[in-house]
């Protein structure tokens, strides 16, 4: 049911069944390392392209999401997923193994909570009995892409973020046994806001205005007070964006904590790892929220908790060109009953 | 940048906020590692040079080719095994200025894109980072050589 | 490595005394330059190789300090040919040559085959 | 041979330091600096300014990419003087050919023998 301006509520609680992640060798020296269900030491992942290992980060996340609920794949309605690479390639070569009638998206690193979104609303208007969704990135993939061949001795900045290796999946379904289940109560979609940062080097900075625009409007849209999470937490801001987001957030007069306020891309490294600002990358909110803030709720950790992933909707051809980084936002919230 | 004046109030005031918690680069730090680094390599390339002028028939003057050969082939080696982009984060300039970073570029691209074949991959995108130094090299020479030419031809030098 | 670069430096001459007179004079007049701390001389059949060193900080002008032992070679001794070389390579086959020269079961022939050999090497530039 | 060891550092050093402020200050992409960087060579060596600091600074200053712009000059320049005009053109890589041609070749080489670690 629309809600507001901009924001779904989900009247039948459409519940996240099980879920999955995968993820490569710098993740797995990382501090959530222990909420992979399968990690690689190799960056190849036993392909012979980086593209191919990263449809095979997908296909893991869903099988191990699949496993996980003993759910056969035929059982599957419908897969949404996406991905960074050129026409979402290794997310359209996985839905070919999986054979799940397919929507492939593009939100950039936003994708996670795109898909959950929509699968969210299809579940909850009897569009579908279960729909796996889920996100993925393949940190050598994405920088070949859209920065430099990775034995490239460029220098990073430090307001630079690392590309995280990883996938993460969702089984959602209407399962009508609610008790202490993981639910999907609403989700705000965001608009593109663009604040004129052009600098690549710098997403955190323009994907910032994305992120407190969309969670301002589904606080409002809801009439919700900040304490009403446990969590907000954003898919890969990095320190720069996640400070600034911050900022943001208390101009805009809302009541929000320090710890309360959370990054993806902030909890999925060590300290001392060479990530500069940060993890990012559309695997990252996957692979962060489907593993290890999914395994805390079920812990009881916490008990409601709102997903902002956030996506920087450049492309190399875009930059070379001087445009500046229009950016977006998705945010879900999702309890636990 | 020059295209500060485009952007409406918004962004530019949201810009300044932005600006407060953007972490700075380390200028002075990376000026020094850009330094010792580049003088290292340097240091190796004169190093190489009295190796050939010592044991070959080389001339100071000759010497800069299998000397520029040499270290374009080390490297490769650095490159390859995956050394060239850590030193590269260090060193900043340091390690992209020398013709290490020339052949660094020219190498990773090459290994980069093998997985697209060697035509299409290896062959097509060798020069994608090194392509624009090499333009922009010879367009520079021949104008100045061209001028220089001319300037000689009309007796003006 | 290093050893071949201490020898002392000095002017040689092949075939007969007048000729080695000239080599010591053509080393003098080198010295005179202030940039300039060794020069080694070998006088051949027909031309004179003349290497030098340039202090380091003086190696700027060294184009210059070229033309000008050119110059002066030219005006003192016009009827010979010079061949003048701040190449580090040739000065130390030159000190080489010089070394081995002093040896008598060194052969005038096999001095001139060397210094030819030399001479080659300054004249293949790039 | 000492003193050419250590202004080969230092020069090497600063030249490196230039194209770090490109980075740093100017903001220029790696792309940009080192064809900046070339062009400057190129144009000092029409002042006739690198081979004095070819002489001085040895591999200091044959080894930073700023050489390329200078001897793809020099090689020009020295076609030129025998051949006039067209010189220009067909020299132009006289003296620079041994740079490009390893940079190809390794390049290959490379790419048969190793695999991007990531």
């Amino acid at each position: 049911m629309l809600t507001g301006k901009q924001t779904w509520q989900f009247s039948n609680s459409p519940v996240i069944e099980s879920w999955g992640t995968s993820g490569g060798p710098f993740e797995a020296e990382g501090k959530l390392a222990a909420d992979f269900d399968v990690l690689h030491d190799d960056l190849w992942m036993g392909q012979d392209s980086y593209e191919k290992a990263h449809r095979v980060l997908l296909e893991e996340a869903i099988h191990s999401a699949l496993q996980k609920g003993e759910f056969q794949k035929e059982e599957i309605q419908f897969m949404l997923a996406g991905d960074l690479i050129n026409q979402i390639t290794p997310t359209s070569f996985a839905a070919r193994t999986m054979a799940i009638p397919y929507f492939g998206l593009f939100g950039a690193c936003s994708t996670s909570m795109e898909g959950l979104a929509l699968a969210s609303f299809i579940i909850n208007y009897q569009g579908a009995k279960k729909v796996v969704t889920g996100a993925s990135s393949h940190n050598a993939a994405t920088e070949k892409q859209f920065r430099y061949p990775t034995e490239y001795g460029g220098q990073k900045p430090p307001t630079a973020q690392w590309t995280v290796t990883g996938a993460g999946a969702v089984v959602l379904t209407d399962n009508q046994d609610k008790q202490g289940k993981i639910v999907t109560t609403s989700a705000t979609i965001g608009k593109v806001v663009d604040l004129g940062i052009s600098d690549p080097f710098n997403m955190g900075g323009a994907m910032a205005p994305a992120a407190a625009d969309t969670i301002i409007s589904h606080l409002q849209d809801l009439h919700r007070h900040p304490s009403y999470y446990d969590l907000i937490v954003t898919g890969d801001l990095g320190r720069i964006g996640q400070a600034t987001t911050y900022e943001l957030l208390q101009q805009a007069g809302l009541e929000i904590t320090r710890e309360q306020f959370q990054d993806c891309g902030l909890l999925i490294y060590n300290e001392d790892q060479p990530v500069q600002s940060g993890g990012s990358g559309a695997g990252c909110s996957a692979s962060v929220v489907y593993g290890h803030l999914l395994n805390h709720m079920k812990k009881g950790v916490y008990r409601k908790i709102l997903v902002v992933a956030t996506g920087a909707l450049l492309s190399p051809l875009s930059f070379q060109q001087k445009e500046t980084i229009p950016c977006i936002a998705h945010a879900v919230a999702i309890e636990r009953n | 940048m020059g295209k500060k004046k485009n952007l409406t109030p918004v962004q530019q005031q949201y810009q300044q906020l932005e600006q407060k918690h953007e972490i700075k680069r380390p200028v002075w730090k990376n000026c020094l590692n850009a330094f010792w680094v580049g003088g290292l390599i340097c240091a190796v390339g004169q190093a190489i040079t009295y190796f050939y002028i010592y044991f070959f028939d080389f001339t100071e003057q000759t010497a800069g080719n299998p000397t520029v050969a040499t270290m374009i082939f080390i490297s490769m080696l650095l490159t390859g095994f995956g050394v060239y982009d850590h030193i590269g984060q260090f060193g900043g300039a340091g390690s992209a200025v020398p013709v290490t970073g020339f052949g660094n570029s020219v190498i990773a691209a090459a290994i980069e894109h093998r997985t697209e074949g060697f035509v299409l991959g290896v062959g097509g995108n060798m020069f994608k980072l090194a392509g624009s130094v090499i333009l922009f090299g010879v367009f520079a020479a021949f104008i100045v050589a061209l001028i220089k030419t001319l300037w000689t031809m009309m007796g003006v030098l | 490595m290093i050893q071949s670069v201490n020898p002392e430096p000095g002017a040689v001459a092949l075939y007969e005394q007048k000729n080695k007179e000239l080599a010591e004079k053509v080393e003098k007049d080198i010295q005179s330059f202030d940039a300039i701390y060794d020069v080694a001389v070998i006088k051949g059949k027909e031309e004179t190789l003349v290497a030098y060193k340039v202090k380091h900080l003086k190696r700027f002008g060294m184009k210059k300090i070229e033309k000008d032992i050119n110059k002066l070679l030219e005006d003192h001794y016009p009827n010979e040919d010079f061949v003048v070389s701040s190449d580090y390579k040739i000065f130390i086959e030159t000190i080489e040559l010089l070394e081995r020269m002093k040896d008598p079961s060194f052969s005038e022939k096999k001095a001139e085959q060397q210094l030819q050999r030399v001479i080659s090497l300054k004249k293949e530039m790039t | 041979m000492l003193p050419m060891f250590f202004w080969a550092f230092v020069i090497g050093g600063l030249i490196s330091v230039f194209g770090q402020l490109m980075f740093d200050v100017v903001k220029l992409t790696p792309a940009h600096t080192m064809s900046l960087l070339v062009v400057i060579g190129a144009i000092l060596d029409g002042f006739g300014l690198y081979e004095p600091l070819i002489d001085f600074a040895g591999a200091g200053a044959t080894i930073p990419i700023t050489s390329f712009g200078n001897s793809l000059v020099h090689g020009a320049l020295q076609e030129a003087e025998q051949h006039g005009l067209v010189g220009v053109l067909t020299g132009m890589f006289e003296i620079t050919s041994s740079g490009m041609s390893a940079a190809v070749i390794f390049g290959f080489i490379g790419a048969l023998i190793f695999k991007p670690k990531g």
